[in-house]
């Protein structure tokens, strides 16, 4: 029988693997799909709880978090491109200066 | 029997999948198996009797994020961010913070002392046959308890749009 | 091991239905794909004064054979500095995606292949769209400029136009309430009238950016062969490329059997619950015994004995068709025990065709305008998405949520329903006309501002 | 996706995203670049902010064939440049030496010649238009101009046995009495055209892809296109009432009476409005021409070896893309010393650049459509 501590350790690895993406990747475009991987795995534990529970609620939160990721999504994008057009670099480590 | 095999598959390709998308060099290999990733998420939403939240994974992560994710790689100058080093030299701090996490939730299995397959089945609260319709389950509480947040998430997504529109607007 | 055998019989047993329906597509599609593509041929022949292929088979029957044949042998060729494996994957996703949309589609109440999904349409338009990636990765991995720029334009395009179809989508799924497609179809059933009756505009909105998602002219950017060369497909030869062709064509299935499924009513005949139009069930019959009866009166013009002997055929084959179309029609109104028994094929039979012909006359349409009128720029292309079609569609769910409280209050339900809707389309209408006559006046298009901002939409 | 950087003069263009241009090599071997153009085109995501015409793909040194041919002998090889305009360069080319022969060509044959040349500017617009719609993405208007085009190519094979080659002018008249149904023929093609004009209008000239696509695009102004030397519809549509068959009429032009239609603002709209009057104008020029055909010889006397005497002489046309100019110098033997051909395609061509910068590539098709070149010409 497939428990609930299934999907908690997938999504275990899930994070933990974006965590890794998030902290080692230089390029901010990777760094922003890791989020998104981690992101997912939150929502593998909402909606693993949800089926748990019968309750929908877990399933509106995991919409919830969609919906979160895609204005991230458009938000960090309109910044890697504002970025690239004035420093054309997407690199993480050259965006040190506050204000250019 | 079923469900295990098709959670095991789903599983292995998402973590996989996950794993090649932070070490691959080529960014847009990276977003292909980033794809990859969210569709066996998708897959397991499926199995998990969360349609509504399958398809919307699909078209929402799958069909926008993602080809927007592409859509600004294929803009970006891409030959030039190949050759350069892909990987910050804080190696070290993200083994550390991920063996934290790992330790930390660890810790927590072992003290609830459960490991998977001991404990909770998913599916035995509620079986797969006494389900109510999904996607009518999650509309109706999505705009009756949680309408505020449903309203508030719109605001977030509109105010995301005009924030994106002036992020990548030319200033002339 | 014996557990996994026994789950495996368990499945096959649960699912060899739907497992039967998908090799019988996965199988028949590229034939019928084909013979679109001779259809169109044909049609486009027929429009522009010439004749279309004609020496493969008589009248070009076997056309798409010889072409299926021709593209399995051909070299197939891979750009020295193309991303291999991208380029491989590419054309698979493009035709898998569109294969598997097909699963959640309903030809009939008889045939689908996965019964009763949840969220039937919103499956079928969400597969689909996925058939982006194989657009925009292929034009990547081709290391071609045109490709490229193929890539971008379809991504921009697609993301754009999906907006205006899936708004389109809700306003015809206000009506129904359901997204299962069986209870779509039912519900219309209902009501008595078809949903693209009722909501028009959105039918329209619909139609339009189906056009786009699909690449057919005035919307084929992504591969204007008089600009990008085939666009995408530049660099693809062979099998590759008939596997997007394949992609292509079964995308226009896909898309036409979701308008119609929505908005024309899925299996139900025209107006399906006024009886005085009965008479429309023996159309199939009707229609099979006037070809029947066309061939006959060809037979005497035939130039060669062998010729007439096979009109002869066709022309028996057509009765044969036509007795056991009206057979299910007419058996029971001599023996009212027998209705019942063959309420099924009637079903089947009758449900198939109105449902095909639906398609068909979609798809005609689509060629229509590919024959007929010049293409997009794609300035133009972004304008029309953005400021008409989709303030159009936003409009559009709105008033017609209003006009359906409207017709609650006053208690009318079926076609009485179009008193509120038909006001509440124009009202969408002029407001979209209005909106974009200002944005007009406010920014007249200047070419090279206009132009360079298109992508950013 | 490789983007090159272009180093030309330290000029640094400002792109949409900061990034470096793109080079697009359009041709030569591209659907629509007619031929063997090469354009290398600098963009900035799709828009054009620089381009290159590379030609002489097709270069086949007509003009230094032509010093070691006699006359007659070069005369099919002019037939081989505007390809698709055969009769009005074989024209061009015939009236050239004459008038280094000071001979005249008899009024009858300056008819016909009339006659012929009128229906092959009729066949070479019809070409362009259906081309140029095909460009634009009309897959239609091309096989309708291509049954049109098919009865006048009848007619010439009719008359000389050659449909696209055809030589059908000699120096010094025509070689070739007119056949017994010439008239006939060309009356009836010229009847029937009148509603397949208007069939073709009927599908571009309301329509409003056909308008968006064309209207604005590639303007040239009349300023313009007199520097850059731009002749033939090229230059009417921006508004200058330019035509050889007017200004320094040739053949029987000063006989008949017909219009220069001219545009107002020089897009590619004016370009299609004009071209399509023209084949108005074609028509009523040949309905004049067969009512009276002068009967008498074909040929003036000239005798069968050529020797013009030594002095050079300019003759041009109008032909269905512009000014066709020859330029023969003779040294008194059998075969011409130089002959240097003024190429209405190429000159046009020059134009370009001017018309593309700031659209798109969808333009860059239109305008190359527009400016209907033939490479054969082009490059000689």
């Amino acid at each position: 029988m497939l428990s609930i501590e299934h999907y908690l350790f997938l999504g275990l690895a899930l994070f933990i693997i974006g965590v890794i993406g998030v902290v080692t990747r230089r390029n901010v475009i990777v760094v922003l799909m890791s989020i998104e991987l981690i992101l997912n795995a939150v929502n593998i534990n909402l909606v693993a709880f949800s089926r748990l529970y019968g309750d929908v609620a877990g399933q509106v939160f995991a919409l919830f978090i969609i919906a979160d990721a895609a204005a991230e999504a458009a938000v960090g994008l309109g910044i890697i491109i504002a970025f690239f057009r004035n420093r054309e670099t997407v690199l993480a480590d050259e965006m040190d200066l506050l204000k250019w | 029997m079923l469900d295990k095999v098709i959670f095991y598959f789903f599983a292995g390709l998402a973590v996989i999948s996950a794993v090649l998308t932070v070490t691959r060099r080529n960014i847009v290999h990276s977003a292909i198996f980033l794809i990859t990733a969210l569709l066996a998420t998708a897959g397991i939403f499926l199995q998990l009797r969360a349609e509504f939240l399958f398809i919307a994974q699909i078209i929402l992560y799958v069909g926008g994020i993602m080809v927007l994710f592409i859509f600004v790689i294929m803009l970006v100058n891409l030959d030039v961010a190949v050759r350069q080093m892909q990987f910050a030299r804080q190696k070290w701090v993200a083994l550390l913070i991920s063996l934290a996490l790992a330790a930390q939730v660890g810790l927590m299995f072992w003290s609830a002392g459960k490991l998977p397959g001991q404990g909770l089945p998913v599916s035995e609260a509620v079986p797969a046959a006494q389900l109510p319709p999904n996607s009518e389950e999650v509309a109706r509480s999505l705009f009756s308890s949680y309408l505020l947040p449903f309203e508030i998430a719109s605001v977030l997504l509109l105010v995301a749009m005009i924030g994106a529109v002036v992020m990548a607007k030319k200033r002339t | 091991m014996q557990a996994v055998i026994q789950a495996t019989l368990d499945f096959l047993k649960a699912c060899w239905q739907p497992l039967l329906c998908g090799l019988v597509i996965v199988a028949v599609l590229p034939l019928i794909a084909g013979y679109i593509v001779l259809v169109e041929r044909k049609l486009m022949a027929d429009m522009q004064a010439r004749l279309g292929p004609m020496r493969v088979g008589p009248h070009g029957l076997l056309q798409p054979i010889a072409d299926a044949v021709k593209l399995l042998i051909k070299e197939d060729i891979i750009p020295q500095d193309a991303d291999k494996l991208v380029f491989w994957l590419a054309p698979v996703l493009s035709v898998g995606a569109a294969l598997l949309s097909l699963a959640g589609l309903a030809i009939g109440p008889a045939f689908q292949v996965a019964k009763g999904i949840n969220i039937g349409i919103l499956f079928v338009v969400g597969v689909s769209a996925m058939g982006i990636y194989g657009i925009v990765l292929g034009g990547w991995a081709s290391n071609s400029h045109y490709s490229l720029m193929g890539a971008l334009r379809s991504s921009a395009q697609l993301v754009s136009y999906e907006t205006a179809a899936g708004l389109a989508l809700v306003t015809g799924l206000l009506f129904a309430g359901t997204l299962n497609i069986t209870s779509i179809v039912e519900a219309q059933y209902d009501q008595g009238i078809w949903f693209g009756l009722l909501a028009p505009v959105a039918f329209f909105t619909y139609l339009v950016a189906s056009i786009a998602e699909t690449n057919r002219a005035p919307f084929d950017l992504p591969e204007a062969e008089s600009e990008l060369v085939a666009g995408y497909m530049t660099e693809y030869s062979g099998f590759r490329w008939a596997l997007y062709f394949l992609g292509e064509y079964t995308n226009m299935i896909v898309v036409a059997s979701v308008a119609t499924t929505l908005f024309l009513g899925g299996w139900l005949r025209p107006f399906p619950r006024t009886h005085w139009l009965d008479f429309l069930d023996f159309l199939p019959a009707l229609f099979m015994i006037v070809v029947g009866a066309y061939c006959v009166v060809r037979v005497p013009k035939q130039p060669a004995k062998v010729q007439s002997l096979f009109m002869l055929a066709v022309a028996g084959l057509c009765f044969a068709v036509a007795l056991v179309l009206l057979a299910p029609v007419v058996l029971p109104m001599f023996q009212r025990s027998l209705a019942p028994v063959v309420k099924p094929f009637y079903d089947g039979i009758l449900g198939s065709f109105w449902f095909l012909l639906k398609v068909s006359a979609y798809i005609y349409f689509f060629m229509w305008l590919r024959f007929t009128i010049p293409r997009y720029r794609f300035d133009q292309l972004m304008r029309l998405g953005w400021h008409f079609l989709i303030p159009l569609s936003i409009i559009n769910v709105l008033v017609i949520g209003i006009a359906m409280i409207v017709g609650s209050y006053l208690h009318l339900a079926g076609g009485w329903l179009l008193l509120t809707t038909i006001p509440a389309s124009v009202i969408a209408l002029i407001v979209a006309l209005f909106i974009l006559s200002i944005e007009q006046k406010s920014a007249p298009p200047e070419q090279g501002r206009a132009a360079s901002d298109s992508y950013a939409g | 996706m490789a983007r090159t950087t272009v180093t030309e003069s330290g000029e640094q263009q400002h792109t949409l995203l900061g990034a470096d241009e793109l080079i697009l090599n359009m041709g030569p071997q591209h659907p629509s670049t007619h031929g063997v153009l090469r354009v290398k085109l600098k963009l900035d995501g799709e828009r054009v902010i620089g381009s290159e015409c590379m030609i002489g793909y097709l270069h086949r040194g007509v003009e230094k064939i032509a010093e070691n041919r006699s006359y007659q002998q070069f005369a099919p090889y002019v037939d081989r440049m505007d390809y698709v305009a055969a009769v009005s360069n074989g024209l061009g080319y015939c009236e050239a030496v004459e008038k280094l022969l000071v001979v005249e060509a008899p009024p009858r044959a300056k008819v016909i010649r009339t006659i012929l040349t009128e229906l092959q500017r009729i066949a070479s617009h019809l070409l362009w238009l259906g081309t140029h719609a095909l460009d634009i993405g009309a897959l239609t208007p091309v096989f309708y101009c291509f049954r049109e085009r098919e009865e006048i190519l009848k007619i010439f094979e009719r008359y000389c046995g050659a449909r696209l080659t055809t030589h059908a002018f000699r120096i010094g008249g025509l070689q070739y009495e007119a056949y017994d149904t010439l008239e006939k023929d060309v009356e009836r093609f010229c009847k029937a055209f009148e509603s397949r004009i208007k069939e073709y209008e009927d599908l571009l000239t309301q329509n409003r892809i056909w308008v968006g696509r064309t209207k604005g695009v590639g303007i040239l102004t009349a300023a313009d296109a007199i520097a850059l030397g731009a002749t033939g519809p090229v230059i009417r549509a921006s508004g200058v009432k330019w035509d050889i068959r007017k200004a320094m009429p040739y053949a029987a032009y000063d006989q008949y009476k017909f219009e220069i239609p001219t545009g107002k603002t020089g897009d590619t709209y004016d370009r299609y409005l004009v071209r399509m009057e023209e084949m108005r104008q074609s028509r009523l020029i040949c309905l004049q021409a067969i009512e009276n055909i002068p009967s008498g010889p074909i040929m003036a006397k000239v005798g069968k070896v050529l020797k013009p005497p030594p002095g050079e002489v300019y003759h041009s046309i109008e032909a269905p893309k512009g000014e066709l100019g020859y330029y023969v110098v003779s040294d008194g033997t059998v075969q011409p010393y130089r002959v240097r051909i003024r190429p209405p395609s190429f000159v046009n061509l020059e134009s370009f650049d001017r018309m593309v910068r700031g659209h798109l590539v969808a333009d860059v098709v239109a305008i190359i459509g527009t400016l209907d070149i033939v490479l054969g010409e082009v490059d000689r």
